[in-house]
Parts: structure tokens; C-alpha cells; sequence
């Protein structure tokens, strides 16, 4: 019963979220060509679902998100933890100048640079979730109990082996809420890089179905890529759990 | 929608005011009374206009769905679709742009000059751009490739480019045959290096691009209005025709292309086709439409004379 | 038998710089020479800068003025040679009690076995065997202490630098890791900077003490330590000498705290002829 | 020391011109249309900073933008603190939060339209989704990794917890905060032109996404350049800020270098 | 003239669980009744528990069985009657030592001008007057401690809850500040719970103190200390009592350490008569 409830309680906005939109549309409050019921919008996901040419787009934003994601993980974390040593002042003022750049305005040269496939848009993910990684990486690092240093250092750790024995471990905690707030980023990056120019992927479903305005089938991708991110968020939270589990 | 009237400028006083859609490139009659309103002598004082430009025509169908504006540049297919499958009800007022074989320009594919593709069925198995996966356009080019014996989904390899990447994207080498349109087909002519190899007067003559169009219970409510509105375009597509001077000067205000580069084609027969009274070509528009049904992308048929109201057009 | 500086601390002084911009100094013309297997106690009012003097020390906070040789070299940098236990304990948080003190044997290359045993020893050293598992957060402040104590002794410097390394134990403890430090010095002949509170436990351990002024720190006094060794605490405790450089040092304290700040400090008395303890 | 201090000073400007140099060497090695050289792109500077046209339209998307972040202050750090500080709050609204904001706003522009509009409100609704999101997840994990002592020092001084969520939490996550801050306010300029990608009225984003439109790829870059110089005022002002705010949070100056080497 | 029991402490005990998702017993079945404006110490190894007991008493941790009553009313939650003064400080690092000290105080409404001269003759009594503007990252251990105590005496709770606030300062300081203490307990007749490793302090301080067994913690002994009061040290030294006591509570502690983990702990003997130390 107790177990019961404790599953409840996060589901309950969801839930409600869901009443509230299915009686929205049931009950006119919205119009039905620009908000289709939810019933109908789960109903087609299950339709779709188990067919291959539908299973095929899914399959190719995942690869465009979490290949884009891993690389900038591992970028971004590494350029954030070499800035926050000594000399790594260059390389803040190359990230104050990118970081706020619209990437999506360079999305036409990383298209002939990169091509039409997945390339291109990963290049897109990649740019738009490096910056919060990198930045939370960096701060984080700065922020490291210089004790914590000291004692790697005098316990006979080099200064680049101290990187990844202490400065990364200690960073871990704003690393990762720097990755929960870049996987977000790249599931709207994805869908909008696939929106603008693309021939596969959920978000070229969702354009196509919103330019011909059949409303149930653009909120299947929505729907999905809303799923999408909380299961990506739920596996974050274990990992985070796992991770830090010493701390905090 | 009570929200939109915080968000929305609302005029301080009782002086009717239309929202319009808008997108460029080739709305000169739009860009004419935005640019130069005291050239009409309604415009500011007897109504207004609160403008808004959109990315391509379907999110403008939304926005009209949406009641967030009353008036929008359309083309058939969005329009047709926004009807079919979104409940829009609208009517037709004036056409923007169109084609005329022979004394205008007409979308076109290109190809390298040195590119093995000579005829439309050559392109089996190549890579095509295409501005917009779904558009009107696309349809009308799966349509010549059909005539061509080609299996438009399957034979050959789509990619989006847009009409401004498409040159690049040609000269990359990143398709074999790009979609062109103006200004940039003017440009990718100038630099040289292409070949045309097929273009939509390939399937029909007077292709209908861009026309003017305004939801239904808005005009049946305000009519004068809208018949003002509609008089001030006609006044303005004749403008432009007569001033063509100052025409280039409004243009690239608007779209902040050079002069020089718009002098090339702008209003010439290197341009799309206007009609002096910017009557709606309704023929061709249902030609249109019956085309796109066949190809799967209406889902009935849409009858043009829901979208007409001749009154407001005489 | 007059052994070799290992430790040259010449005119060092450190200022630092404070949220208003002003400067704040800490340490003033400290000189001092500590020579190989010594063990010195400093003793100083709080916020005198004995840990600001280790962290200099330690080579993991330069100078602001005045220079530290360790066996002839320059300080650049910390080293292996010279292990702090801090006052803070700074354990790593990601680790448990044990992959803390297995830390450093593992950075010196020793093989993950070989160091969870030497680790686990040690352990058993400091009465933690049964956390081994328990990561820092989880560890009461004495209990945080000791594992930082295990941390520093597992990759066996040759110099310890320990700041008030028994300030949170309780008695028992406190004699028990006393007894356990002295073994490991007199086996190894470890030179030691301990800083701490007690006079008491200044006096057993060490073979000088120094004593600092109230901030900015100087040196007030050292005093040589002239007791027998090995040092047996129920003996030491009956002994008169002990007692009487209990009574002296803490006089030498309670001056340390009346003596105004207004007045110049008296000149450091660091060069005073060094008299190795008889052992 | 005074050698190093003016390479210091000089370090931003010396990066951006190797930044500019790298550019222009890369495009013209590249000879792509779509990616036009630096020398291309900043000759269309003044023509663009010297028409007060185009101003306007920049300082309309910058007021967009500001209110878009100070009601992501208003409303994403509190939430965010609270959440950090209250685990069922949290249980509740995570997933709620990691199912909405993966959603593409774009395609949601017919809903945002019929009920905000196509003016100022729902791009300010657009830029406030964006910019929230670091700040409220960098304010919640900053909040849950709060020392709990310090809320129980205030605690017993008699405390109330709402007080203590502004008085407590929010200095102490503090540091934490600003980061999402900074993050989130590289990405206000990135949501405040990707919110007039669909409907647009004058700003930036119609400034540059018509130079898309009509491929004038210098212009394109000649705005990209803008907004990065935008960016970088905005992070170097910003960075003073949170300097002043978090000074004694920062480590020791000289604690991360270590050693006088 | 027996005094109704402030705090009521009944089978409480207290377990965490820890990382491998196991639970940890660090309290076990304390009973322990505590008078109004009595002075109760605790003693125990480290590890055992005191500073949990703290908290709980403080209402800062739930117990995980047994209850706390303060004044007839069972703990819910802290409150401005009970002052902790934390073993890790936990001072607010975006105050200043001034901001610290003074924060209870405007909690409590008292007006600036006022807080702010009550909280400087604080850190005037606390030798810190000079380091006001300070923050706390740029103190020395010791003073840190001192401006926890500082901020916990300004806003003058009626129960002092304090984890070995004297365990990072020197012998003078210490004493100083013990002597402090006294007169402020002493006048305001203010309950207190001092947690302390330092026999001698828990004695000169004490009505009552309180020895802990090994972890689990379990209550082992209470010991009345019968020495009059106000208690001066000099006397207080050579007086012949008070050393007994040093020497009993010493023994009990060895004790403590040499009972085996196996053995049951001995029954607790909380509920021992209270004999009022004659003042
Ligand atoms: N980062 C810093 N910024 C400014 N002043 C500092 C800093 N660190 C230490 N100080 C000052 O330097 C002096 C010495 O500090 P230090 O920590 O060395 O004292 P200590 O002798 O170890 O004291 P304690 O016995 O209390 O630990 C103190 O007055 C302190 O205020
Ligand atoms: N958060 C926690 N999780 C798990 N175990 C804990 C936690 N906090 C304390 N403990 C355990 O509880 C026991 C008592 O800890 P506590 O801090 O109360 O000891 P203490 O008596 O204050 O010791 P010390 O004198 O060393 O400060 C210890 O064995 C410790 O490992
Ligand atoms: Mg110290
Ligand atoms: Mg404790």
C-alpha cells in the first residue's frame, strides 16, 4: 500500500496533467484542430509503435541525441576541467564568445560541412549541450576544496592524474546537473534540427503531420519525446545516485 | 485568447485593425503598404494592419486557426490542407506570385554543368534537394517525376535544403540536383557552373505560388474591412508594377537583399508572374489541389469555390 | 652527531589578501631548522598561522616573503616527501574510509592488494577496521579525524606535517595514537611538525617545542625537550623534568596572551644552540 | 609579474583574434557559401550597427529578453531552492519538468499563439521555458547539497522555513545558482532569437533569420557576431556580479595552482 | 529543592542507514533526565554517538525510537530555546564574522544598532573583535569555534547544546573562555549540554557527567560532581575531590575502552538519585 503510494506521488502532476488536457480538448475548451484529446494521441503511439518504418525514426533521433550528448559529455567535461587550471583562461573567453551564439544559424554551414545524415545534426546537439556541460564543469571544478588537492598532491598524485583522481570526482555533483540540464536541451535540439532539414527522425514526423495539420499524429512525437526525456532523466537520477553516493 | 488581446498592440482607439501574416520572399503588394503606407490613403486612418512575419505558409494556417491573426499569405497545398484537415475556412482575396510559361520564371532543378544527369530519369538513384519535404513544391516535383517513371519515395534520395542552401549544398556537392528559386537562382546563374534540367511549367503552365487570404468569420464580420484591405493590395500591386524603382528600394528594405542583386530579376520576366489586379487564378489553384490529392497529400477532395467570395474580388 | 638541517625556514612571513582588499598578516620573520628525524612541536594561540606555517611547508601555499628549503631544495610544490594531515581532515567524500587511505599507496604504484592490506592494518591501527566501508559523511568528527591520520601515514612520508591531528579524540583514543605516532617515528625516524594544543602532549612527543605569538605569528621561544627516550607515558607523567616543562611552557603561553599586541614581539630565538635529546 | 599581468589584460582580446584569425583561415580553406569568411562578415557590421532600424530591433529582443530571465529568476530559483530542500516536492515535480521540457517549443507555437498571441508575451514565454531550465535545476542541486547544519543554526534561532528558503538556502546555494544563472543567460540569447524563428515581429531573430532566408551569409555572421560580442558583455558584466556576490565562496586565491612554482 | 526535569530523555536510540543500504546503530536505549539549569557533560569514545544525541535533542534529527521531552512537551523540531553549537561550526560562510554573531539576534528582533553592539561585546569576550569584517573562510580553526560560540551565546537560548566547542583552541583561550562560560551559566542559570573530550574540563564544569559506552552508544555511568560552586580554578586544581574525580572518570573511560564489543553493556544508570551539587 505504502509502496503504492510512493509511486503515485511523482505520477500525480502527470496524471493531473493529462485530466486536465484530456478534458480541455473533450469538453471544447481548446479547439480540436490545434489540440487533439490524449487518449487519441496514446492511442496512435500504440498503433505506431510496433511498426518498423515508425520504430526506424525513433531509432534515428535517439542516435542524433544521445550520440550528440556523449560527445559533448566527454568534450565539454574535458575542456571544463583543463580550464580550471591555471592557463585555462583562454579558453573561458573562446567559451564566453561561442556560448551564447544561436547555433542553429550555423546549422547551414555544419550541413555542408558535415552533410544531409546524421553528422550535421549531431554537430547541432553537440554544440547546443556542450556550452551548459562545460560550464558546470568548469565552476565546478574552481569550486573543488583546495585541501582535497592538496592531499592528492602530497600523497604523490601528478597534477594531471589529480585531474581525474580528484578535480573530476569532486566535480561530479555540478557535472551532472550540468548533464540533466544539457539532455533536455538535446531532445529540443534534435526535434529542431530534424524539423528544419531533415528526411527521418521523429522530429520530421512532427512537421510533416503539423504541416498538413494532422494534430494527433504531430503529438506522437511530442508525447514520445516527452517519455523520452523522463526516461532519460529517471536513468540520470540513478546514476546520480549511484555516483554520489558518498556525497550528499 | 483573452491573453492574446494583453499581448496584442491593440489600438488605443476604435479604429479597426486587421492582423496580418507575412513571409518574404515575394510579397511586394505587403511590403509596399508596410514600407510606404501614406501611398494609401486608408491605410492608418480609416483601418490598420498589425504585421507579423512567419517562417512558410503552414504555421500562418496555425496562427489563422489560432485566431492570432485575421489575414496570411497562403499557397494551395497549405491552404488546401489547413482546409482538409484543419478545419480552416478562409477566402481567397488576391494572388502574390505565380507562374506563366514562358514570360516568367519558373522553379526550376539544376544540376552541375558537368553532371552525368541529362533528363529527369537520370535522377534515379541520386540525391535531390528539395526546399521543403511536403510542400507544395515537392509535390508538384514528385508529380514530374512520376511522369518520369520514378517512384518519387523510393528511387531517389531526398534531402532538405531550403531554397537559400540550395545552391551551396549543389556546389558542395552535397546533392545532384537542387531546387532553385529567386533570387538565389539568379545568383547561382551569375556565378555559372549549372544547367537547368527540368522545371515546374515542365508539369503546368500557370502554377499558382502565393495569394492573399483571410479567415472566412473574420471577413463575413467585418467585410468592409477586409474589402479595404484588399483594395489597398490591388493599389499596391500596381504600384509596384508602375514604380519599379522605388519598388527595388522596398523589397530590400524588407528582405535587406542588395538593390543590385533584386535589380537582376525583379518584376522582369526572370521573375514570377503578377497580374495587374492580383486576381486569384482559381483554375489553376483547383488544378493544384486535384494534383496534390492524387498524390496522397490531401486526404479529399478540396473544392475551390469554398474559398472564394467574389464580391470582396469583383 | 649533529645531523643535517632537513628543514631550513628562513625570514618567512605571509600576508593575505582579505574581502576589503586590505592585506592581513599571518606570519612574520619566522626562521627556523629542523633537522632529519626531529619531531617539533608548535604550540600558538589560535590564529597565530601554525597552519598557515604548515600549508607553507607542505609547498601547497607559496611565501609571501622569506624562503623554506627542504634538504637543500627550494619548495616548489608538495611532494610525497612531506604528508599533512590537515586540520579539517579533507577526506575524499566519493571514497570510503578505506579507499581513502588506500589513496595514496595506490598513487605510489603499490598493487590494489598490497595496498588494501596495508590500508586495512592501519585500520585496525586506529580502531576503524569495522568502517572500512562507511564513506566519510558517515563518520563522526573523531572517527573523520583518525581515517585522515590513516590517509597520510599509509604512504609513509618522510616528513609529517600535522595540524591538532588528536584535537577531536577522546582521551583513550588520544594516548593510544600518541603511543602508536611515537613507534612509527622512533622505528622510521620520520621528521614531524605537529601543531597542537596540549601542552602536555607537546612535551611527550616532541624533541623541541616552539612556541608562537599571538597573531601575526612569530616565534616567541623554543624549548628543547631534554626527557629520555623511548618515552613511556606513566613513567614521563612522575617525572619531574616533564612536569617542570609542562609548568614552563604553559607560563611561556600565558605570557604569549598578555603580552599586548602593541608591543614588538622579543627577537625570534629560532638559532638557539640545538641539543639532540640523549636517547 | 607586471609582464604577466599585461598579458592578462590583454588575454581576451588577444583569444578573440585568434578566434577571428581561425575563422578566416577555415572558411577560406573550406570555400563554402554557407560559411563566409570573418573579413566578409564584419564589413557588414556598420551597416547593420548604423541604422537605427536595426537597433531598435535588437533592443527589442534584448527588453524580450530581460523580462524573459527576470521572470525565470522570479519563478524558477525559488522552485528550484524549494524543491532542493524538500525531496517530496522534488518527487513530484521531476517528472513533470523531464516530460516537459524536452518539447520542442516550435511546435507548440499554434497553442503558445492562441493563447498568448504572436506578440511580446509568448516570446517572452519562449525565452523564460529556455533560461529556466539550468536555472532551476542548478538551483535544486545546489539546494539539496546545502550543508543541513546550516539550516539547522537558523533553524534554532527560530526560523521559519519559508524565511529560511531565502535566507539560508538561497545564499547558500548561492554559488551555485549564479552558475545556472550563467548558463542560462548564454542560452537567453540563444532562446530569445530561436523564439522569433516562427513568428516574428522586429528583433534580432527576424534580423537574422531573414538573412537566412534571403542566404546572405555574411549578414548571417555579421549578426552572429553581434550577439557573441552581446554574449560576452553580458558574461563579463555578469561575472563581476557574481563575483561580488560569492567572493567568500570562492577557494583561496592561490589554493588551486598550489606551490609558488 | 529538587528541580523538575527540563529535559526527558526515555529509550531513545537512533540508527542510520548507510551507503550499502545496511542500517547502522549508533544509539541505543538512552534514558537520561535532565533538571532546569543543570550542567551536564557528556564523555565517550569517539564514535559513540554524542554528537547525535545533540542533534536529536536539538530536534534537528527525528529519533529512530524512544522519545525527548523539553519542558513536558515532546521535541518536534528546533526552536530558539535550545542553542547548538556544532562540533564542524557550520558557521554562515556569506556572513561575516559580524553578520554571524548578529544573525540570531535580528532573527529574534532585536534592532541592528543593537545586535550590533551586543554581537561586538560578544566578540570582545571571544578575542575577535579585530577580525569582525572577516569572513569565515578566512579564519583559523579556532576562531572559527569562537564565532560558532559567539553566534550561538548572542541570541541567548535557555539550553546550550554544545559538541566539543572548546576542542580546537589553545590551553589559555580555552580556559578563558570555560571561566566565560561558568559566569554565564552561572547567572542566567542556563541548562547545559557539553559534549567534551576533556576530563578535567567535564569536571571543573559539571553538575553531572555523563560516560558513554562504545559504539552503540549506551549510557554507562552518570557522576555526580559534588564540588562547590562558583568554582575557581586555582582552587579547584589542588582541591583533592576534583581530582578523584579526574581520576574516577579517566578509569571509567579506560573501562569503556577495554570492554570488549561482545560483552553486553552494563544496564544503564540514568535513573540514579540526583544529588543537587551544594552551591
Ligand atoms: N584565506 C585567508 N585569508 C585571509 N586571512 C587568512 C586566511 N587564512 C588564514 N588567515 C588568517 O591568518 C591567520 C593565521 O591562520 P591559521 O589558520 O594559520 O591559524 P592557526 O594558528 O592555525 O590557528 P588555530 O589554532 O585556530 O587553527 C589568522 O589570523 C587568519 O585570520
Ligand atoms: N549520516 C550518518 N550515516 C551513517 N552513520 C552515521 C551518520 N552520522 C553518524 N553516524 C554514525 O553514528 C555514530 C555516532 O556518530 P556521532 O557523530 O554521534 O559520534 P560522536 O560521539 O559525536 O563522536 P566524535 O567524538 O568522534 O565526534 C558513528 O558510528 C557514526 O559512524
Ligand atoms: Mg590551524
Ligand atoms: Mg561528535
Amino acid at each position: 500500500m505504502r509502496r503504492i503510494l510512493e509511486t503515485l506521488v511523482p505520477a500525480a502532476p502527470l496524471i493531473l496533467l493529462f485530466v486536465v488536457w484530456e478534458s480541455a480538448a473533450r469538453l471544447g475548451w481548446a479547439p480540436p484542430n490545434l489540440l487533439p484529446a490524449p487518449s487519441l494521441v496514446l492511442q496512435r503511439l500504440l498503433e505506431l509503435l510496433p511498426d518498423g518504418e515508425f520504430l526506424h525514426h525513433l531509432g534515428q533521433t535517439l542516435i542524433r541525441l544521445l550520440g550528440g550528448f556523449a560527445i559533448a559529455l566527454v568534450v565539454g567535461v574535458s575542456l571544463g576541467l583543463l580550464a580550471s587550471r591555471t592557463g585555462g583562461g583562454a579558453l573561458i573567453t573562446v567559451v564566453r564568445v561561442l556560448a551564447p551564439i544561436p547555433k542553429i544559424a550555423l546549422y547551414p554551414a555544419f550541413v555542408l560541412i558535415f552533410g544531409y545524415d546524421h553528422a550535421s545534426k549531431i554537430a547541432l546537439v553537440v554544440a547546443d549541450t556542450l556550452f551548459p556541460i562545460l560550464l558546470a564543469t568548469f565552476h565546478g571544478a574552481r569550486a573543488v576544496e583546495p585541501k582535497l588537492l592538496w592531499s592528492a598532491w602530497a600523497a604523490g598524485s601528478g597534477r594531471f592524474a589529480s585531474l581525474f583522481t580528484v578535480t573530476l570526482p569532486a566535480t561530479l555533483p555540478a557535472i551532472l546537473t550540468g548533464c540533466r540540464v544539457a539532455l533536455l536541451i538535446a531532445c529540443v535540439t534534435v526535434f529542431l534540427a530534424e524539423m528544419i532539414s531533415s528526411t527521418d527522425g521523429l522530429g520530421h514526423l512532427l512537421s510533416l503531420a503539423a504541416r498538413s495539420f494532422r494534430m494527433v499524429d504531430m503529438f506522437v512525437p511530442l508525447l514520445l519525446i516527452s517519455l523520452i526525456g523522463l526516461l532519460l532523466n529517471v536513468a540520470l537520477q540513478f546514476a546520480r545516485k549511484h555516483l554520489l553516493r558518498g556525497q550528499s | 485568447a483573452f491573453l492574446a488581446l494583453c499581448g496584442q498592440t491593440q489600438a488605443a482607439d476604435d479604429i479597426p485593425t486587421i492582423r496580418v501574416g507575412w513571409s518574404i520572399p515575394a510579397e511586394e503588394m505587403k511590403y509596399w503598404m508596410m514600407r510606404r503606407p501614406d501611398a494609401f490613403p486608408d491605410l492608418g486612418k480609416q483601418y490598420r494592419i498589425a504585421w507579423t512575419q512567419f517562417q512558410g505558409t503552414a504555421p500562418m494556417v496555425q496562427a489563422m486557426l489560432s485566431d492570432a491573426i485575421d489575414c496570411s499569405s497562403q499557397a494551395p497545398l497549405s491552404l488546401g490542407q489547413g482546409a482538409a484537415s484543419g478545419g480552416l475556412q478562409a477566402y481567397v482575396l488576391a494572388q502574390h506570385v505565380g507562374e506563366r510559361k514562358g514570360e516568367s520564371f519558373s522553379v526550376y532543378w539544376a544540376v552541375a554543368e558537368d553532371s552525368p544527369v541529362r533528363s529527369v530519369a537520370d535522377l534515379k538513384g541520386r540525391t535531390v534537394g528539395v526546399n521543403v519535404y511536403g510542400s507544395g513544391v515537392y509535390g508538384q516535383m514528385a508529380m514530374i517525376l512520376k511522369q518520369n517513371g520514378l517512384d518519387p519515395e523510393r528511387d531517389i534520395r531526398l534531402v532538405e535544403t531550403g531554397f537559400p542552401g540550395s545552391e551551396a549544398a549543389l556546389r558542395a556537392g552535397r546533392v545532384d540536383a537542387a531546387v532553385m528559386n529567386q533570387p538565389f537562382a539568379l545568383r547561382a546563374e551569375s556565378k555559372g557552373g549549372i544547367r537547368k534540367l527540368f522545371s515546374l511549367t515542365d508539369l503546368m503552365p500557370n502554377t499558382v505560388h502565393i495569394f492573399e487570404v483571410c479567415r472566412k468569420d473574420f471577413t463575413d464580420a467585418h467585410p468592409e474591412l477586409v474589402k479595404r484591405y484588399v483594395k489597398d493590395l490591388r493599389t499596391a500591386m500596381a504600384l509596384a508594377r508602375e514604380d519599379r524603382a522605388e519598388t527595388l528600394k522596398v523589397v530590400s528594405e524588407v528582405t535587406r537583399a542588395p538593390v543590385d542583386l533584386l535589380d537582376g530579376y525583379l518584376l522582369t520576366d526572370k521573375d514570377f508572374a503578377r497580374s495587374a489586379d492580383a486576381r486569384p487564378d482559381f483554375e489553376a489553384i483547383q488544378q493544384m489541389l486535384d494534383q496534390y490529392q492524387q498524390l496522397g497529400m490531401l486526404p479529399a477532395k478540396v473544392d475551390v469555390a469554398q474559398f472564394r467570395r467574389d464580391d470582396l474580388i469583383q | 652527531m649533529e645531523k643535517r638541517a632537513m628543514i631550513e625556514i628562513q625570514r618567512l612571513g605571509k600576508s593575505f589578501r582579505i574581502a576589503g582588499g586590505k592585506r592581513h598578516v599571518a606570519l612574520e620573520g619566522i626562521d627556523l631548522n629542523i633537522r632529519e628525524g626531529e619531531f617539533v612541536s608548535i604550540l600558538g594561540p589560535s590564529g597565530c598561522g601554525k597552519s598557515t606555517l604548515l600549508y607553507m611547508l607542505g609547498g601547497f601555499v607559496p611565501p609571501s616573503s622569506g624562503s623554506i628549503q627542504v634538504q637543500g631544495r627550494p619548495v616548489t610544490g608538495p611532494g610525497p616527501d612531506r604528508g599533512p594531515v590537515f586540520q579539517e581532515f579533507a577526506l575524499f567524500p566519493w571514497k570510503t574510509v578505506l579507499g581513502n587511505v588506500m589513496y595514496g599507496l595506490r598513487q605510489q604504484g603499490v598493487g590494489k592488494r598490497e595496498a588494501r592490506e596495508r590500508a586495512m592494518a592501519l585500520l585496525h591501527k586506529v580502531n576503524l577496521a569495522s568502517y572500512a566501508d562507511f564513506y566519510p559523511k558517515e563518520l563522526s568528527g573523531g572517527m573523520r579525524q583518525r581515517v585522515a591520520i590513516a590517509r597520510t601515514l599509509a604512504y609513509d612520508p618522510a616528513t609529517l606535517l600535522m595540524d591538532e591531528p588528536f584535537g577531536a579524540l577522546d582521551a583513550h583514543t588520544r594516548t593510544v595514537l600518541q603511543n602508536e605516532l611515537l613507534q612509527i617515528w622512533e622505528r622510521d625516524r620520520k621528521t614531524v611538525m605537529f601543531v597542537t594544543h596540549g601542552v602536555d602532549e607537546a612535551v611527550f612527543l616532541s624533541d623541541r617545542v616552539v612556541v608562537m605569538t599571538r597573531s601575526p605569528g612569530r616565534i616567541r621561544t623554543v624549548v628543547d625537550i631534554d626527557l629520555p627516550r623511548p618515552r613511556v607515558r606513566a613513567e614521563l607523567l612522575v617525572d619531574r623534568r616533564y612536569q617542570e616543562y609542562v609548568v614552563e611552557l604553559e607560563r611561556l603561553i600565558e605570557d604569549v596572551h598578555h603580552e599586548r599586541d602593541a608591543e614588538p614581539a622579543p627577537a625570534p630565538v629560532a638559532k638557539t644552540t640545538l641539543k639532540v635529546a640523549t636517547r | 609579474m607586471s609582464a604577466q599581468a599585461i598579458l592578462q589584460r590583454l588575454g581576451a582580446p588577444l583569444t578573440v583574434l585568434v578566434l577571428l584569425t581561425l575563422w578566416e583561415l577555415a572558411a577560406r580553406a573550406l570555400a563554402l557559401d554557407g560559411f563566409p569568411t570573418a573579413t566578409e562578415s564584419l564589413a557588414q557590421l556598420p551597416a547593420i550597427l548604423f541604422d537605427g532600424q536595426s537597433l531598435q530591433s535588437i533592443g527589442a529582443s534584448l527588453a524580450r529578453m530581460f523580462a524573459g530571465i527576470g521572470l525565470a529568476l522570479l519563478v524558477a530559483v525559488p522552485a528550484g531552492l524549494a524543491m532542493g530542500r524538500n525531496p517530496t516536492l522534488a518527487r513530484m515535480l521531476n517528472p513533470l519538468l523531464s516530460a516537459a521540457y524536452p518539447v520542442p517549443k516550435a511546435a507548440l507555437m499554434p497553442m503558445v499563439m492562441l493563447w498568448f498571441g504572436v506578440g511580446d508575451l509568448s516570446k517572452i514565454l519562449v525565452i523564460f521555458l529556455g533560461v529556466s531550465l539550468p536555472l532551476l535545476y542548478h538551483s535544486y542541486h545546489g539546494a539539496a547539497r546545502l550543508d543541513d547544519k546550516l539550516l539547522w543554526s537558523a533553524a534554532a534561532m527560530g526560523m521559519r522555513a519559508p524565511a529560511r528558503l531565502l535566507r539560508i538556502t538561497l545564499p547558500g546555494a548561492l554559488p551555485e545558482v549564479l552558475l545556472g544563472c550563467r548558463v542560462g543567460l548564454a542560452m537567453a540569447l540563444i532562446v530569445m532569437i530561436s523564439s522569433e524563428m516562427i513568428a516574428r515581429q522586429s528583433g534580432a531573430g527576424d534580423l537574422l533569420f531573414n538573412a537566412l532566408d534571403m542566404a546572405l551569409y555574411p549578414d548571417v555572421y555579421a549578426m552572429i557576431v553581434i550577439l557573441a560580442a552581446l554574449g560576452f558583455a553580458l558574461d563579463w558584466a555578469f561575472e563581476h556580479l557574481r563575483l561580488r556576490l560569492v567572493h567568500w565562496a570562492e577557494p583561496r586565491q592561490d589554493a588551486a595552482s598550489g606551490g609558488n612554482s
